[in-house]
């Protein structure tokens, strides 16, 4: 408990800290709302009216410390304020919109190619010299060379628009109603096959290397072949004994990668017009909509820190160790 | 002795590595016989281990059987099947490893570890494995409620006793013992020592002791072997060789033990960088001693040593 | 062999074929061995041949592909041709020279970032392993709160917000990118400093810096070898990937730029293959050989993950029998 | 005998943890520990006594937190020269020889280091000269001057150990277990060695080791530690043939011996055992008024000559009640006294 | 994939209840808001719900009446009455009364200002509403014409119309219902009280969202959307070809013109010969064919955009020496004016320091900053050296505002009347000292000739005198250069005509293909399913 008391202590003190960044990070760029609207459309303010968006959107001219108290304050109390790039809707609502898509592409994906990636590491380094072993590692570093977008964009025009396999924008096919209906369900389904299959090709290299590479560290330990000598079957050995605490650096990858999953697939989100934050980000920083961007920021910072506070109570559960370190 | 439980004939072990091949067992033969504590002791890396391994067919790639043969009980151990040889291992013989405090796994209690032996063996429910468990420890003396406990939770001594008492689990008629002690203290050395000595009287199962500490060896052990370099140079009675050593190796190595009593002696060991080449095969000395012969080389130089 | 004088009573043999042929599996190899093996590793010199060849191309770009690359030099949107190896672009610029061109940026950007950020990430973790106390948690928590801080965001935040141009690339993704290898060197350089030779170092009169850099950081050589690797693999992506978006300086020729442009001109929809193609195959081609070194670097130092001869069909405990 | 170094109620206790947890581990309590010129003291005690933080204290590695530690009669701190003055005369030598040279220098790199740092040679041909000079004092070819660690033996890195603290022409070494690592049958040769150089040198050794026979076989002295205490303390031989404290009686006991094969009573031993970790776990209930007093006392062993003491609340004289005719201070059940021991065994692992 | 799959077979009665698509790229989600008052609301809030009095198309450059069947200023020019459609009913039943009107406007110059020349607007009875000047404003028919008109009996009901969503629109256009909404698309039904029934050919309009061009042009190249209306990479290639016989597009140079503006506080800017020789050193050909993939043609003499075509002087529009690419005349002018060129081919400024000058560019506009390069390469051909800078817009776009730059690409004014238009390109109103923050004259040029025109023009509402005004007005453009023309940015627009008919074609031209353009509801009453 203490650990995680004193996990929980850094957590906040980051959390300050990335606050205290996306205080300071817009602050710093020339430049308002207003005239950043102006230079993206062909729309003609006149002067005053210019004057009257910026009166209406609340720019804020306090002293910078003014701002941060009350920044800090509204935060604590989880009031985002408007969207500029969206006014007159609220952040939260302009977030609460994209939240659900961006964890459905991310965890699913995240969850696939963890999944599938650490079971291809165990069974690579359980057969070593296998061709799951020998063939599959250069082939999927050789994948996940690639430019994501590339990829992306390379499947998105071969599946999805010259095969015709899969559709190639957005979450469901427009005009759905959403709800539990088996039609809407299967659209989402093969709405998210694509751009979850780019994510999963790229990074599950990276999962099956790795748990490749700590599965023959632990396949050389000492209860490894105590198992074995106690004539266990193979299977028990690689899960109950190996894989067990193989996983050990999974789970953190896992948990600081399910953490980034609220950041967004921003690449992913472009280049198949799926709806997320990750683009709203980039809307949001490009539109210099400060209460958008310290909202998703804030959400994203949080949720990095949640999963990772969660990991370590997970880890805590898995690792008996930490628990008295 | 009545009849052997293992026979291990010309044995032959190769380890390929990248620039060159070593052979960490060449053509060793011993048997063991029932009730019998039998040491093997030897300088580091000479092959012990990679006897003991081999009896329970645990090599790997890069370690070969090239040549030889094992049999247990008059069953051949290198022809086992892999089911076979599931069932063969720990039921026959069973073994404690080296570092007793790392052949635990740290993330299963000690009361999962133990039982998986019961459940994967007798195939009896996890109950009934908890409950010989349990019964396991009281035979080392460790309160049952530790089951529930991970390794780490324990002090080493512990850790070892419990890997003991995983080792006679299934009453196997083998348990091998490879330096189960050398990570401990003297004084935990000594309790651990005792244990196996008061298991090995109540069960009755034979021993293949590893270890390079003479002393003990001696103060334990019926048979002895003295190893070096992948062969054996000695064999014979424990108090025998102890007493009148033949080969300059296992003198040098009785003579490394100052003892405890008496008045000090200088003693030598054996120098840096003296290398025994060419050892040939065992041939009796006397009745149940066998002893390498010295190569002529090497007989001239310690000769001329003995005489300096 | 020679005869070295007597020691303790018996006389030792001693010499280079003297030295026992059995030691502990366990040493630690020296450096020496470590430059040796990565020579004679199949991945790592396949690796570093597509890496320099690369790194020749882009240095030899202004004598392969003379002048500005984005001047209009053929027709719009031309196919691979005699004229123009590898095509032109929609706007009429040759292919080929963008792309040499663009290898100039990636492999600086790619480069400069991946040894900035594995000295930065040396220096923490080795000061914050080094001194411990108050440094190391000062030090630690700044590494982990840069390794929470979401680092995409992030990098659209600083690359919008900065003036664009490889200065801003370079320090964007510096800033996002040492935490992760200083938080693998610091605990690396913490258990090396466990080390009783370092304890011996210290006992020696030997002074605190010089055991940071002669005692402690030879022997994470392979590990900064590959946070190195990683580092320039994410950093050439990474900038890529900035560009594709827009956030980069599409003024300047990258591969991210080549590709930005591609994208923004259609290329594939048009069918221009020849334009999406190279850039991409470039990157990968790059990332891949760093990432074969990187697997090299990893099979060099820890022997285990070497390819093993002998597969068995039976599981992994495989039996030799003659 | 004047004493080249005195450690005078030094105590140590580790803090551990962060800001949200603390954690201590009193290592060492109030030890006192003398090294006569050209003596060698062995210290012996189970594992995570304290032993080799004493070692680290004197060698300036820990800082002790009460205490002094003098050379030739000035705190260390206080040495001329500083920290590396104070080095050019302690040296240590540690357990691992596999850790303690780093694997990427080489064996010349390790000697001359030391020369260098403290000027020990002038120019090169000097300095090459000492080399070599060190490598045969150490029983040495001088060409493994130019191999890596891992083409050495156990034995031969040791001894390169040796050499690298002989560089410096120390007054004083400290070789925490430097044969336990090493293989049974070139231990003797470092010890041979060892004793070689404080006959030949007159250098003062604080050999560290948990092996009582070789104490036996190499120390003038041999002091016994426990749990962060020295217990006993006296003449080796005189100290290991009457073990006054229940603690070094354990110990001895504990040391097998060929020459009683097969008389093996793990009964009595757990006995023993039970009773001093019972005693120590609970110092003031003794039962004997000599036990009233807060601090335990040194009573003096045997022939004064011997220099042997005990410091025990349980030390009685053996004239008057026999064998260490005690009481197991609490616990009867084996299990328990079990337990208790192991886990003070494991505090280490 | 989607509903919007269409091939030539697809039977009329699917065609018939199909919904018009269009994509929008540059919002990759849509939020419900269908305030008309904010600058963020959903697309088709002002073509499709919200409807004006009027409607002035640039591509024919008449004006069609809407909301309002009639107008006339009085003679004194200060008043504008407007007299509305009889009939015409908010989507929700109600009446549209001249009331609905001149909330329109009392809520507007709240919410967003403007319109300061106003002084009343009453409904004067339930069709009038009289509108009353403060001074001379010609041009406010259009601002005032073009308003999209609210209902009072809603909106007054509505606590803060700044900060209203207005989730459920009530207006008088063609297509008020949203019948689905969700992130990436929504729906938008028949108004079942519209004014012209007979116009509501197709069942309904689905917008869908992209986070950029390219998604958008996928989905047009696969035959998802019924409309284009964005920029589309080599067209015939990636879109047309693709079924030549249904896909057409239509480019009319009627947007803004895009200038290549440079700040004229500055030397060597504030020569007029320098901005003369920069403009006959650029290659506007080249300019328009790699920067605008040939959309577009070179701006000529007069610097106004097609949607000025009926303004523009004939006789000037080829006669001036500066708009084609010279580059012997460019060197001989720069010499001329004192900017010699040195041995190394690279010119001095009179005072001897190198011609070199950054341009400020948004690095988001992948095509203006192609543009620029190509303006680069030209000006190093008469030893100019210009460094394309392009950093995020909102840091140029803040260099523009306070003068802080040398030079830099916008796009002018494009009102109904070239009275913006050169209002913000020469008066000497506009032009803010250096430093200050201005939001329409970058370059900061001002010409009290030309703020006389501007007057005379505002003054009166004879067109005639007012082309004549232009005509001047052009002539001083000619001599001054305020800023260098690069040609009129066109209106992006392409369709696919499988489903539905009736498209506004270059022979057709009664209103442009924009989508986001007042003439867009042109377009919805007039389509029908094929
Ligand atoms: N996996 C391996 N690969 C290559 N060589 C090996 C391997 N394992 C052991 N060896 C070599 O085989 C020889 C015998 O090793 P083994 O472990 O049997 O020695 P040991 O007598 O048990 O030594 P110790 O007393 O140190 O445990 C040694 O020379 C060792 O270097
Ligand atoms: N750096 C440290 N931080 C915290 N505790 C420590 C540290 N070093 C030693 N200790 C603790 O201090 C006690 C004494 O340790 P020390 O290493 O001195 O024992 P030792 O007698 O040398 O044991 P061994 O025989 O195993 O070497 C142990 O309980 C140990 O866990
Ligand atoms: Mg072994
Ligand atoms: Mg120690």
């Amino acid at each position: 408990m203490r650990y995680l008391t004193r996990r929980l202590g850094f957590y906040l003190v980051a959390f300050w800290v990335s606050v205290t960044l996306n205080f300071m990070l817009p602050r710093f760029m020339p430049g308002d709302p207003v005239s950043r609207m102006m230079a993206r459309s062909t729309n003609q303010l006149s002067s005053d009216q210019i004057v009257q968006l910026q009166r209406l959107f609340g720019l804020d001219d306090r002293p910078l410390w003014q701002q941060y108290v009350s920044y800090l304050d509204d935060m604590i109390h989880g009031r985002m304020g408007v969207s500029i790039s969206r006014f007159p809707t609220p952040v939260v609502e302009v977030i609460g919109s994209q939240i659900g898509w961006t964890l459905l592409l991310g965890g699913t994906s995240l969850v696939i190619a963890a999944l599938v990636g650490n079971l291809l590491g165990i069974v690579a380094a359980w057969r070593r010299g296998g061709w799951i072993d020998s063939f599959l590692p250069p082939v999927l570093i050789f994948v996940g060379s690639f430019p994501y977008f590339w990829l992306a964009m390379g499947a998105l025009w071969v599946f999805g628009l010259s095969l015709g396999w899969f559709p190639i924008r957005h979450a469901f096919d427009d005009g759905l109603q959403p709800g539990l209906s088996p039609e809407f369900l299967g659209s989402v389904a093969t709405h998210l096959f694509l751009p979850a299959l780019t994510i999963v090709l790229v990074s599950i290299g990276g999962w099956m290397l790795g748990m490749r590479n700590t599965m023959i560290a632990t396949n050389s330990e000492d209860y490894i072949t105590m198992a074995q000598a106690k004539g266990l079957r193979p299977s028990r050995i690689i899960f109950r004994y190996a894989a067990r605490n193989a996983m050990l650096p999974a789970v953190t990858s896992f948990g600081m990668s399910l953490g980034f999953v609220v950041g967004g697939a921003l690449l992913t989100e472009t280049v198949f017009a799926y709806p997320g934050v990750g683009y709203q980000l980039l809307a949001a920083v490009q539109g210099l909509d400060y209460p958008l961007m310290q909202g998703l920021f804030l959400i994203i910072t949080s949720a990095v820190l949640v999963a990772n506070f969660l990991v370590d109570i997970v880890y805590v559960r898995l690792d008996p160790r930490v628990r008295v370190s | 002795m009545s009849g052997s439980v293992l026979e291990v004939r010309d044995l032959v072990v190769t380890y390929t590595g990248d620039v060159r091949t070593t052979t960490a067992v060449d053509h060793v033969s011993f048997s063991i016989g029932e009730r019998e504590i039998f040491g093997l002791a030897g300088e580091s890396g000479c092959g012990k281990s990679t006897i003991a391994n081999a009896v329970m067919r645990l090599l790997t790639y890069p370690a070969r059987i090239d040549a030889g043969s094992i049999s247990f009980g008059g069953q051949d151990v290198l022809g086992l099947s892999a089911a076979e040889l599931r069932r063969f291992r720990w039921s026959q013989v069973a073994m404690v490893f080296q570092s007793a405090m790392n052949s635990l796994n740290p993330v299963l209690t000690i009361g999962e570890q133990m039982g998986d032996i019961f459940t994967e063996h007798t195939g009896c429910t996890r109950r009934s494995a908890r409950a010989q468990a349990g019964e396991l420890l009281d035979l080392v003396q460790i309160d049952r409620s530790r089951l529930r406990s991970y390794p780490h939770q324990l002090s080493g001594g512990m850790r070892q006793r419990v890997v003991i008492a995983m080792a006679v689990a299934l009453r196997p008629r083998l348990l091998i013992l490879d330096e189960p002690t050398t990570a401990l203290d003297v004084v935990v050395q000594q309790e651990i020592m005792a244990q196996i000595a008061q298991l090995q009287a109540e069960l009755g199962f034979s021993v293949l002791f590893i270890t390079h500490d003479m002393s003990l060896m001696v103060e334990l052990s019926d048979q002895m072997a003295v190893m070096y370099a992948g062969r054996f140079v000695e064999q014979g009675p424990s108090a025998a060789l102890m007493h009148h050593p033949v080969h300059p190796y296992t003198r040098a190595l009785m003579n490394a033990f100052p003892p405890l009593t008496g008045p000090r002696v200088p003693l030598a060991g054996l120098a840096e960088g003296v290398r025994f080449r060419d050892i040939g095969d065992l041939a009796e000395v006397a009745p149940g001693r066998w002893a390498a012969p010295l190569s002529d080389a090497d007989r001239v130089r310690f000769e001329k040593e003995m005489s300096a | 062999m020679t005869t070295a004088p007597t020691i303790d009573g018996l006389r030792a043999e001693t010499g280079e074929d003297a030295v026992p042929a059995v030691t502990r599996p366990a040493v630690r190899r020296p450096n020496r061995s470590f430059v040796h093996g990565l020579l004679t590793n199949r991945k790592a010199t396949f690796g570093a041949g597509v890496v320099l060849l690369f790194i020749a191309l882009a240095l030899l770009a202004p004598v392969l592909a003379p002048g500005d690359p984005m001047r209009i030099t053929g027709a719009i949107g031309e196919e691979p041709s005699a004229a123009h190896w590898l095509g032109t672009t929609a706007k009429g610029q040759d292919v080929l020279a963008l792309t040499l061109h663009g290898a100039r940026s990636s492999l600086f950007v790619g480069f400069t970032v991946g040894i900035l950020a594995t000295v930065l990430g040396v220096g923490v973790g080795l000061a914050s392993a080094f001194f411990g106390k108050v440094v190391d948690e000062v030090l630690s928590l700044v590494t982990n709160v840069f390794l929470l801080v979401p680092s995409l965001p992030l990098l659209v935040i600083l690359a919008a917000f900065l003036p664009p141009g490889l200065t801003t690339v370079i320090l964007v993704l510096v800033l996002t990118g040492w935490a992760g290898s200083a938080r693998v060197l610091r605990s690396q350089a913490l258990s090396i400093k466990a080390k009783d030779f370092v304890a011996a170092a210290q006992v020696s009169g030997e002074r605190p810096w010089r055991i940071m850099v002669a005692e402690i950081l030879p022997n994470m050589a392979s590990i900064v070898m590959g946070t190195l690797l990683g580092c320039v693999i994410g950093a050439i992506g990474a900038q890529a990937g900035l560009e594709f978006l827009g956030l980069g300086d599409i003024s300047r020729v990258s591969w991210g730029t080549n590709l930005y442009w591609a994208g923004n001109e259609g290329a594939l929809m048009t069918g221009a293959w020849w334009v999406f193609v190279p850039s991409g195959f470039a990157i990968a081609a790059v990332a891949f050989a760093l990432a074969m070194i990187n697997y090299a670097v990893d099979e060099v130092t820890n022997p285990r993950l070497r390819k093993v001869k002998h597969a068995g069909r039976t599981g992994r405990r495989e039996e030799g029998r003659a | 005998m004047n004493a080249v170094l005195s450690v005078e109620g030094v105590s140590k206790t580790f803090r551990g943890g962060s800001l949200f947890r603390r954690t201590s581990v009193a290592a060492l309590t109030d030890v006192d520990l003398e090294l006569g010129a050209g003596e060698i003291v062995a210290l012996v005690g189970e594992s995570g006594s304290g032993k080799s933080t004493l070692a680290r204290c004197i060698a300036r590695l820990e800082r002790p937190d009460a205490g002094r530690i003098l050379l030739e009669g000035t705190p260390t701190d206080r040495v001329a020269g500083g920290a590396r003055g104070y080095r050019s005369r302690v040296q240590m030598v540690f357990q691992d020889p596999f850790g303690s040279l780093n694997p990427v220098h080489r064996t010349e790199h390790f000697l001359r280091r030391p020369l260098e740092i403290h000027h020990v040679t002038r120019g090169e041909q000097e300095t090459a000269a000492m080399l070599e000079e060190l490598m045969l004092t150490v029983g040495l070819e001088p060409d493994m001057l130019h191999s890596y660690p891992h083409e050495l033996s156990g034995g031969q890195r040791q001894r390169v150990a040796i050499a690298r603290a002989l560089a410096v022409r120390p007054q004083v070494i400290l070789a925490d277990e430097p044969t336990s690592m090493l293989d049974v049958s070139v231990r003797i040769g470092v010890l041979n060695l060892m004793r070689r150089l404080r006959d030949e040198q007159g250098i003062s050794m604080l050999y560290i080791t948990h092996d009582l026979a070789s104490a036996r076989y190499l120390a003038d002295r041999t002091a016994v530690m426990f749990a962060g205490e020295i217990v006993e303390s006296g003449e080796s031989l005189a100290l290991l043939a009457q073990p006054a404290h229940p603690y070094t009686e354990l110990l001895v006991s504990a040391v097998p011996d060929p020459e009683r094969a097969g008389t093996f009573d793990p009964d009595a031993r757990a006995a023993l055992r039970r009773r001093v970790l019972a005693a120590e776990s609970c110092p003031f209930e003794g039962g004997d008024e000599a036990c009233s007093a807060t601090e335990p006392v040194r009573h003096q062993v045997g022939d004064p000559a011997d220099r042997h003491w005990a410091r025990c609340h349980l030390y009685r004289p053996r004239a008057t009640s026999g064998a260490n005719a005690l009481t197991a201070g609490g616990t009867d059940a084996a299990a328990a006294g079990g337990v208790l021991g192991a886990d003070r065994d494991g505090v280490a692992a | 994939s989607g509903t919007a799959t269409t091939s030539a077979s697809t039977p009329a009665a699917d065609n018939a209840t199909a919904l018009l698509t269009i994509p929008r790229e540059d919002m990759g989600t849509f939020t419900r808001n269908f305030n008309p008052f904010s600058p963020n609301a959903a697309p088709m809030t002002t073509q499709a719900i919200h409807e004006s009095m009027l409607i002035y198309n640039p591509a024919a450059g008449n004006t069609v009446p809407w909301l309002a069947t009639e107008w006339a200023a009085s003679d004194d020019n200060r008043t504008l009455t407007f007299t509305l459609r009889d009939g015409v009913q908010w989507s929700d039943g109600e009446p549209l009364v001249a009331d609905d009107v001149a909330y329109t406007f009392e809520l507007q110059k709240e919410i967003m200002g403007g319109f300061e020349y106003l002084d009343s607007v009453t409904a004067s009875d339930a069709h009038t509403v009289v509108f009353t000047f403060s001074r001379d404003y010609s041009p406010a028919l259009y601002e005032i014409g073009q308003m999209p008109i609210v209902p009072k009996h809603v909106w007054e009901a509505i606590e803060d119309p700044a900060k209203a969503t207005n989730e459920t629109p009530v207006g008088t256009g063609p297509y008020t219902e949203i019948t689905n909404f969700a992130a990436q698309s929504f729906t938008l039904g028949k108004n079942p009280h519209y004014w012209q029934p007979d116009a509501q050919h197709i069942e309904g309009i689905k917008m869908l969202a992209f986070a950029g061009n390219d998604g958008a042009n996928l989905a047009a190249a696969n035959g998802d959307v019924d409309w284009a209306p964005q920029y589309i990479p080599n067209i015939e290639r990636t879109f047309i070809s693709r079924d030549p016989e249904h896909r057409h597009y239509w480019f009319p140079p009627t947007g803004s013109m895009i200038n290549f503006m440079v700040n004229t506080t500055k030397a060597p800017f504030n020569d007029v010969n320098v901005r003369k020789a920069l403009s006959m050193a650029i290659d506007r050909e080249q300019i328009v064919s790699v920067g605008m993939s040939g959309y577009t043609e070179p701006a000529d003499c007069t610097g106004l955009s097609g949607s000025y075509e009926t303004w523009k002087d004939a006789s000037l529009q080829d006669s001036c020496d500066w708009i084609e690419r010279d580059v012997d005349a460019a060197n001989a002018l720069l010499d001329e004016a004192g900017y010699p060129k040195g041995a190394d081919g690279q010119r001095t400024l009179p005072d001897g320091s190198p011609f070199t000058f950054d341009f400020s560019v948004g690095s988001t506009s992948s095509d203006w900053v192609s543009v620029a390069n190509v303006i680069s390469q030209n000006l190093a051909d008469v030893g100019i050296t210009m460094t394309v800078d392009a950093p995020d817009w909102s840091a140029v776009v803040a260099g523009y505002e306070t003068g802080d730059f040398d030079s830099g690409i916008v796009w002018s004014s494009n009102d109904p009347t070239p009275y913006q238009y050169y209002l913000n390109l020469m008066s000497p109103t506009k032009v803010k000292p250096v430093g200050e923050q201005t939001h329409d004259n970058y370059g900061r040029f001002g010409s009290a000739d030309a703020q006389a025109l501007l007057d005379q023009f505002a003054a009166t509402q004879d067109e005639e005198t007012q082309h004549e005004i232009v005509d001047d007005l052009q002539a001083l453009y000619g001599q001054e250069l305020p800023t260098i023309p690069l040609f009129p940015g066109p209106e992006w627009g392409a369709y696919n005509d499988s489903r539905f008919v009736g498209w506004p074609t270059a022979d057709d031209p009664y209103a442009t293909l924009g989508t986001r353009a007042p003439t867009t509801v042109l377009v919805l009453t007039t389509l029908e399913p094929r």
